[in-house]
């Protein structure tokens, strides 16, 4: 296996440092009622996102889910758009239209993003379509969840993406519950990495709280897919630390065992690449404490570009609603 | 926290005391009891839905039922629509009465197929030798900035659907009055709730009762206009109501309480006697409910209209995310009462007047 | 064999040869070349669709073009409508312009979360920063007993859905224009094509054309009637329009063409000449485009009216089987004619007047 | 494993001759223009159709596709109704509402029958739970075609039915197409009967043309659905032998290759199994004219009892919408 070099341990590293900085910002804020759209927080799977976009060129697609804004940091969208959006603003990436489950950022590969279980699975099989009509040379990721796995066009996109052997990767973060829901409440069996397998479509069950084996096992199917043999399937089991939707835990109200949280918080993604990195001397301690004020000042930076930015004006409302060519 | 709360600017329900021996509760207990009382009732009763036995209970309505009934009377369910819509239409075909909720109405379109060509379609195909006695819950109504894919109201795409029939009820009676008819009817009914009012309350007796489906009900006598107000519009029709009196203006509301059947004769009643025509709905205005009473009222009530229909309804765009689209996106009773004075020839009032913020305690008990 | 042919009473067009030089082809022939052209012309425009490379090509819309593009242009799928409409949808963010081939409009609900959820909402949702160039045919009208899941015409469903549009040409020269604007649009478009149409001939440029979205056209002038005529029901406009003209009445009549956008002001200068309103619609009446076009103008043409407004369209049934039942089941000229009468106050007219089968033999060729 | 008695065989014998010599009635008349309704034969089929019904009491469920036929009889519906709804009939099973693609006989297990493609799995799986929730001893099956296992209801259904153990078998008539579309087009693998694999649900690929071999492997998934251990999924390999659509072939329009058809007539379901039943001298050539006589009977009365049966009234349009209680 190829060795990860340290400077793109650096980066993976700087990516989930500054997606949790990020949510723990919203979950800072959001208290104060002025980020009015439901936040669904990914506080505790940051090493998919980052180790599955650290594979990614500018130009690759992603398609997100509800639970996006790692994927889009990770990608590299712009953070001022994003909040502001978030504040309902009109500089927000879609002028205030989407709030926080539709962002978009076409010059980095984000061509928008569905809230609708399941969605986002065809859509990159459409854009891995166009990809291999067009020869462009992308690659095309699909971000979804356990629950959307069961959703009949999981299916539907997993066949048609082996039958043309499109440039897709399907990334599965299996963080074990849709809203409340448990996985065994819903499957059989603990396996979605081999609900391809009749399809002959490579599947990975991965730790997804160690991005390095994240990163390594995309590597070799962005490769793949790039290389035009088609799509893979990727699962990441991971945790998410938060409620389904908004800043607090949900173990309070029944939702899941205390413990289980616990469990799951003692293998931090972070805290566990911090401590390999630090111990094997790819960035020392004032290093990431540098990251950590550069990107503190750059998310205030985005608060407050958000926070002072103007709402939308109520004419605004019926734009957009077509496309109008000028 | 905010995203599973409602705000409006008034609660005129919640704190109404019980004043007269009635028993008063919320939208949200009268259709969680209608669910009870009907699992205890009729065990060939069950609900299905993503969720219906966490913590949160869909909004509260099955808060519990799972604990009382067992996983495989309040059955939670994968996130695979269509296909359990599907499995619950084959129950209802093997004579089980199933209840699939849905959080959103907006997850309705994927089991479309299953919705539209399966359960409308059963009872005619099978030249009626087979019904599908199937209740289908949706919520409807703006969260909290959740945007077009989440705050959806497309009640009327189901009019257009034969086989299929629409309950909308408004009032914490109606919710559980219709539910019980809706799960007695053997036909598969499109059960559509507004999230604002789940907090409201009124009289529901304790009794299983049932509301027909098909029977609208005037809520407010008046001569001037006509306001026809679907679900949560009933609420801003009252205000309005309110306000135009103080002007000396009185309006007959109407609440259809179903979309379909319809009480259309309850309607062209009303215009014989107003000749003005208001229909307040909380969905898009194309190809919307509003559109059809409108066209029915045209069709065969024409004579009595004295001036132009007038339609209060969501514009056609998709639901934005930002409050201060959403501001301007939901109308309420300021349009009622813009569209009211316009009809009675007295739209010089170039700024709207203000809504009186007042308790309206309407006694929402008769049937 | 019967069942990939319609039988219709009469065939004004095909026979009629061209004898003012003019191109006529076939409305399938039409669509055929409007595609074929537009592939030849633009490498973003690919089909995909169930058997749109088979022999029989879609009911001949698509024949050949398989073996003069490829495979890759011109893509048979697997039955995964809804997985499918995704990757198309995908593939337009990406840029590309997907048609979407459907052999009758009944498989839509399978696929309407995303076309619903996300080809609709797309732009808006993105705040206008990217948009879905997808055109989506489909195919109604009945067909041969092929009874409630196979003859569908649920246009009307998609008028409630902003964001997108719908366009539903009746004549040769429209299929192709407006297949054209709908493929240069840039936004997601719902194409309607009614089966029993596609032997009629009319006028057709061999070059790329455009119709424009949003244009409705007046078809014949008349004084007394406005028929605002959708889909096939133009041909019964018109074969209605000659029945009447013998007893002295003229009908205006309207083919909008597109329902999103709607041409009202078309129809509403028509009825303000006229002062009566028949809509003829090929899908069910309760919630359907008639009641949309019923209700503008109720709201916004009020005055210009001097009766009741008339619907014509189809029972709310699903659509029967036996020939029996759908003889009842499509109205045609006579409901027209009947209502045109009813408007004029000569109800009198007990046994409908017959329907002359002569040739109509309109060109079909202004804009 | 249990040997089928001579009666299940003659049986079974019958069933299939009673399918063919019913289709076959239908490729006669049908170009008189008095069935004017879309026919979907499965002559070359009838194998399957008469396997898996073979194992079914009155009460078990079957759901049915646009292909139905077969399954209909197979079932032991009564073919009067059936041909007069063929007829367009008001004594047709569904009142002349329904035609040839949605036949019912709740009296023997056929609540209706959907022709959308896919749907008929998830009712059966309906039914199935029902039979659970009350525990009546039921089973239901569902059967589709190779196109149908590409619809993502399949997977819905499987996962569910495996998820609650339902008394469910899944048969899938694999025929090679999809109306005109092949296998190939379709599926990247020929393997349907794997598709259940990652819910564990027993997978078994069949020749569809071997009636006791299908007779056989359902009647172990049959008793193991009926013990309660869940579902199976059967995937019997067929050929039509007439078009999709109609009575006529359709290899002159270059559907598909007339060899491929040729190849498959020298197995005709009928006729290898008539070879085995009169070499183990299970049934003599003589018992099998009286058959074929006592069946054309039966269908000459039924073609009788359709075209002489009233047409429905046109108020009968209006007539069934709703379930009206009396
Ligand atoms: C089709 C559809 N059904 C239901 C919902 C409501 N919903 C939103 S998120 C969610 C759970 C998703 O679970 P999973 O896919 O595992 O993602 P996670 O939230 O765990 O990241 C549900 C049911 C939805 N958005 N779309
Ligand atoms: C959802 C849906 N899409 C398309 C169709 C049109 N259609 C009818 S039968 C058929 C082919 C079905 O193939 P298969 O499932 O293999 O069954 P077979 O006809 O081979 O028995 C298609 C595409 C349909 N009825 N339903
Ligand atoms: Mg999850
Ligand atoms: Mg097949």
């Amino acid at each position: 296996m190829a060795r990860t070099s340290p400077r793109t341990m650096r980066r993976l590293f700087h990516t989930m440092l500054k997606i949790r900085r990020f949510e723990e910002k919203i979950v800072e804020r959001y208290p104060e009622q002025n980020m009015r759209t439901p936040v669904h927080l990914c506080i505790g799977q940051e090493a998919i996102a980052a180790g599955v976009c650290g594979n990614l060129k500018k130009g690759d697609y992603i398609f997100s889910t509800h639970r996006n804004h790692g994927h889009c940091l990770a990608k590299g969208m712009d953070i001022n758009t994003l909040m502001a959006e978030f504040y309902g603003r009109i500089t927000g990436c879609s002028r205030g239209k989407g709030g926080s489950m539709h962002p978009v950022a076409p010059e980095c590969g984000i061509l928008g993003t569905t809230a609708i279980v399941g969605g986002s699975i065809a859509l990159a099989v459409g854009t891995g379509l166009a990809s291999r009509l067009r020869k462009d040379g992308r690659i095309s990721v699909a971000f979804f969840g356990d629950g959307a796995a069961d959703e009949g066009i999981f299916h539907e996109s997993l066949n048609f993406a082996a039958l043309k052997k499109l440039p897709v990767l399907f990334v599965c973060e299996n963080n074990f519950y849709a809203t409340n829901s448990p996985q065994t409440a819903r499957q059989p069996h603990d396996n979605i990495a081999k609900r391809g397998e009749s399809y002959h479509i490579p599947g990975f069950q991965v730790d997804g709280n160690q991005v390095l084996t994240i990163y390594e096992t995309v590597k070799k199917a962005a490769a793949r897919a790039r290389a035009g043999k088609g799509p893979s399937l990727i699962e990441c089991r991971t945790y998410r630390w938060k409620g389904h939707v908004g800043p607090d835990c949900d173990y309070e109200r029944g939702c899941r065992p205390e413990k289980e949280l616990r469990d799951w918080m003692k293998r931090c993604p972070i805290e566990l690449f911090q401590g390999h990195i630090l111990a094997n001397k790819i960035i020392t301690a004032a290093e990431i404490n540098h990251f950590i004020k550069a990107i503190d000042k750059e998310i205030a930076t985005a608060v407050k570009f958000g926070l002072e930015s103007p709402l939308p004006d109520k004419t605004d409302l019926i734009k957009h609603v077509f496309f109008e060519r000028e | 926290m905010p995203w599973t709360k409602v705000f409006i600017d008034q609660d005129d329900f919640a704190a109404t005391p019980a004043t007269d021996g009635l028993r008063w509760i919320t939208y949200r207990d009268s259709l969680r009891e209608a669910q009870m009382q009907m699992l205890q009732h009729d065990a060939r009763v069950f609900i299905l839905g993503e969720g219906v036995d966490d913590p949160g209970g869909i909004f509260g309505t099955t808060v519990g039922l799972c604990e009382i009934f067992g996983k495989d009377r309040v059955m939670d369910i994968a996130i695979a629509e269509n296909g359990l819509t599907g499995v619950a239409i084959g129950a209802a075909l093997a004579g089980m009465k199933p209840i699939f909720v849905h959080m959103r109405m907006d997850f309705l379109p994927i089991c479309m197929d299953q919705i539209i060509n399966h359960a409308a379609k059963w009872c005619y195909m099978t030249g009626g030798k087979v019904n599908v006695p199937l209740v289908v819950r949706s919520i409807i109504g703006r969260g909290w900035g959740s945007a077009a894919q989440h705050s959806q109201a497309l009640h009327s795409l189901f009019l257009h659907i034969p086989g299929l029939k629409v309950a909308i009820p408004a009032t914490p009676y109606d919710a559980k009055g219709l539910l019980v008819s809706a799960l007695n009817d053997g036909n598969p009914v499109m059960f559509i709730e507004h999230r604002w009012v789940y907090d409201y309350k009124g009289h529901v007796p304790e009794e299983i009762y049932a509301v027909p489906l098909g029977k609208g009900i005037v809520r407010r006598q008046g001569k001037d206009a006509t306001v026809v107000a679907i679900s949560q519009m009933l609420y801003e029709a009252v205000k309005a109501s309110k306000a135009l009196a103080a002007e000396g203006i009185e309006i007959e509301i109407i609440d259809p309480r179903t979309l379909n059947p319809l009480d259309e004769e309850l309607i062209f009643d009303s215009v014989r006697k107003t000749g003005r025509l208001v229909i307040g709905d909380v969905g898009c205005r194309t190809g919307g409910v509003g559109a059809e009473i409108a066209s029915r009222v045209a069709e065969k009530a024409f004579p009595f209209l004295k001036e132009s229909v007038a339609i209060v309804a969501l514009a056609d765009t998709p639901s934005p995310a930002s409050h201060a689209l959403e501001m301007a996106y939901y109308p309420g009773a300021e349009q009622i009462i813009a569209s009211v004075k316009r009809l009675l020839g007295n739209n010089k009032v170039s700024e709207l007047a203000p809504v009186p913020g007042e308790p309206t305690s309407i006694l929402f008990r008769s049937r």
